[in-house]
């Protein structure tokens, strides 16, 4: 999913533009969980004038950035085991607790990374069966089922230009039907109950481009149905 | 008098038998019951099945449980971080068993292990390899799966302040396994940096009633709480995070409660 | 910025629809939401089906609710209150359908509704009339009976304190069904006595987060609290108990908070 | 259950004596649930020496006794909804956690009303199922199956004189081979394997007294199995 130097091309946004682009979609007032890597830097975007709650499945509602360097505590850290803050408003609960939020649906958004998403909006994104792997999946599949809203960004394609876009998922799976948005590096796309649909291209892309990076044909916009 | 005091951590750990399942609390460094695992690692109990969210990092705490080899089984959602070296090695080796568990379920299996509720259907890795073989079932048109309760005879936790009665509260993030996991062993250890007079924790506050627990020791500041490197965090390849590493440099400083 | 609060009670309830789900908390008149309650009477939703430990007692709070004839279907563990005349009227009459759930069952299928089980295997009532026709299943040598979430459309809850997320902290036994009924209502309405400044709550003591409440009205001092009869004990054989009738004579005052 | 004036019997202790009998089999150090009506006599018997933690399921551990009238706190009641106290050491929680405080097995004793236990440890004590009567159960069933130890407190016979010691209830049940000792004012007996067997008999009363007013058979103490 990463991209180790991004290179010169119009079209394709850049993995902080992409943050800010999600964070615009995110209206004041939603509780949201940022999944570990990438989608953490959509914090970095929120605007500050805005009140949105951050969720960390380790048991905290209302996180706020990293802390000065000296003054991390570590009792207070996020799924990524990184040093956070509590905001005023915060509340601290148990892991029990934590994971009820997203089982029960009481998440607005959360926004995740992604090996593969598939056209009815399966999400592999904890595998990818490499032999010899150590497997770890961590709270990804409890996020993947349990937001209204799940948003994955990701870039379109892999390294080796393979499109993350695809009809079946060949990696083991996260969750199945579950994924609401893809944003990625050259457009963003809905899951609709026809396939992807091409929600807004960035740059040069278009349609016809976009169906020729990922092989896919595309639903007509108008067929978007978001949950 | 209830005193569930004892004096130090191996008086704490005293008894624990070879073959026990041990759940232990704490997400990555938060809530990990350090003091009390060293303890443990004295104690010399063997072919253990533990449960955890993680398996481990750095060479201390958990992962010097492992590196010992006294753990047979372990179950847990991740043991892969950057640091987790120990039980990698192990893990490749073919010398430990694991049983990965979805985080949630892993939390609600503890849970429902202390509440009494025999089996619980869940939505969470419905259609995954990790739901494989497990009973399905449609209810109101949403697919479930069946998870049973994970029960422990000791449960290993990091509490901040107690009493003599064991009610235990935490700090921050540091709580996230601990009050399930006390409520789903038979004996529930439990150390704290501080212990208080009975009537000094407020009644609205008490995260873990004592009823849930048996063994409390003071341990004192966690000195290593100070100390290099707490965290471990991984991004979702599994390599560490840059800020993670720029922590273990930097060191870190214990935040002034508030 | 987020303001969860509402100026008043009928503000609080209003555009509840005929025919919805209203969980209501409290276990007698402690956590009642008596004025939210009071606000349901006067905006005039019907044909409901209400969620509430008990079936009210006396003629106020939800007991008035029922002698107005707007409840069609009660879902409760305990109606029988030496003061619930109102509800033992209209069952005998034949004009409200009763689910009677055991307690915990209650607690727990809540519980469930807003954690996002499915369903889950209890031991409470297998064996009994109140299991009848409900699957069983033996787990590890035990009998259990599956129970299903219930969920609604709203839920009246009573704090004592809570902030313009929604935050909530409750008093004592006042919390009772409280925080599993905020987490399992599609809407979550909730009074208390004050509301403060956001901040003004301790992270570590929130009791209900405000993400599972929807609207927030304070109330003030609950002056019912201190008048005459909030008590509504009964013996087994469901006599009032002795010292409930002597706490109606004499009157309350209500314990300065600690 | 009740005797509205206890007769002057030898054969029979009085309800404040059985409460206190119940009271000295209970360890210091207990989590102790005194079902409403009789049962919670028992708390008058502790002795204040020692601590017994009295849990009451409407979310308090560490219910102390009766408040001074002056002193009333509507928000802070018993499960027979009368006002109590809370001891240094409380702790409070909402009704699912308290419901899997006793479904979880965490309790050491509960006491319970009985109208009728059987010889398998059956209890009958939520209804009567007399027709038109209001059926009302609150935490009965969970309380019969949810304590280590459930000791049941009431008269042997009913006030018509039948005894509510019997093979097979015949009252709606609480809860299947869920009692572990019955306290009754003519003796003290404990379900076995092979039903009823007398532990304890006051006064008068003997094995064979006692198996004529309840027409039982009784198991050989010996044979007593406690859980």
């Amino acid at each position: 999913m990463s991209v180790s130097e991004p290179k010169a091309q119009a079209a394709r946004i850049s993995r902080e533009q992409l943050a800010a682009r999600i964070a615009q979609d995110i209206p004041e007032g939603s509780y949201v969980n940022l999944g570990i890597g990438a989608p953490t830097l959509v914090a970095n975007f929120l605007p500050e004038t805005l009140e949105i709650i951050l969720h960390t499945e380790n048991g905290l509602l209302g996180m706020g950035p990293a802390p000065e360097p000296d003054l991390v505590d570590p009792d207070l850290i996020n799924a990524g085991k990184l040093p956070v803050t509590a905001l005023a408003g915060a509340a601290y609960f148990h892991h029990a607790d934590s994971f009820g939020m997203m089982r029960g649906g009481h998440l607005d958004v959360c926004v995740l990374g992604a090996f593969q998403v598939s056209e009815r909006g399966d999400l592999a994104n904890w595998s990818t069966g490499a032999p010899g792997a150590i497997p770890a999946v961590g709270g990804a599949m409890d996020l993947a089922i349990g937001a209204k809203n799940v948003y994955v960004m990701t870039d379109l394609l892999t390294k080796t230009g393979e499109s993350k876009l695809v009809e079946a998922c060949t990696y083991p799976l996260t969750g199945v039907a579950c994924v609401t948005r893809v944003y990625t590096d050259h457009a963003i796309f809905d899951v609709t109950p026809d396939g992807f649909a091409v929600r807004e291209a960035f740059g040069e892309n278009t349609v016809a481009s976009l169906s020729e990076l990922t092989g896919l044909e595309f639903a007509e916009i108008e067929a978007v149905q978001l949950s | 008098m209830i005193d569930k005091s004892v004096p130090d951590a191996a008086a704490a750990v005293a008894g624990i038998r070879d073959g026990a399942t041990i759940m232990i609390g704490g997400f990555g460094r938060a809530g990990e019951p350090v003091e009390l695992i060293d303890a443990l690692i004295e104690q010399g109990a063997q072919d253990l099945t533990i449960v955890n969210n993680n398996a481990g990092s750095g060479d201390s705490g958990l992962a010097a449980l492992l590196a010992r080899g006294r753990v047979r089984k372990v179950i847990c959602s991740f043991p892969r971080q950057h640091d987790s070296w120990v039980f990698d090695g192990l893990y490749r080796a073919g010398e430990l068993e694991l049983e990965l568990v979805p985080q949630g379920n892993l939390a609600e299996r503890i849970r429902a292990a202390g509440a009494g509720i025999g089996a619980f259907f869940t939505p969470t890795g419905v259609g995954t390899e990790l739901a494989a073989g497990k009973e399905e079932r449609v209810i109101d048109g949403r697919t479930y799966v069946l998870e049973h309760p994970i029960k422990a005879e000791y449960a290993l936790v990091s509490g901040w302040r107690a009493d003599r009665w064991g009610n235990v509260v935490y700090r921050k993030t540091s709580r996230n396994f601990g009050p399930v996991m006390a409520a789903a062993a038979t004996t529930t250890i439990v150390q704290v940096d501080e212990l208080l007079p009975l009537g000094s924790l407020d009644p609205e506050s008490v995260v873990t009633p004592g009823i849930f627990v048996d063994r409390i020791v003071g341990v004192g500041d966690r000195a290593w709480l100070n100390e290099g490197d707490f965290v471990g965090g991984v991004d979702i390849e599994g390599r560490p995070l840059a800020s993670a590493s720029t922590g273990s440099a930097t060191g870190t400083k214990r935040k002034v409660d508030q």
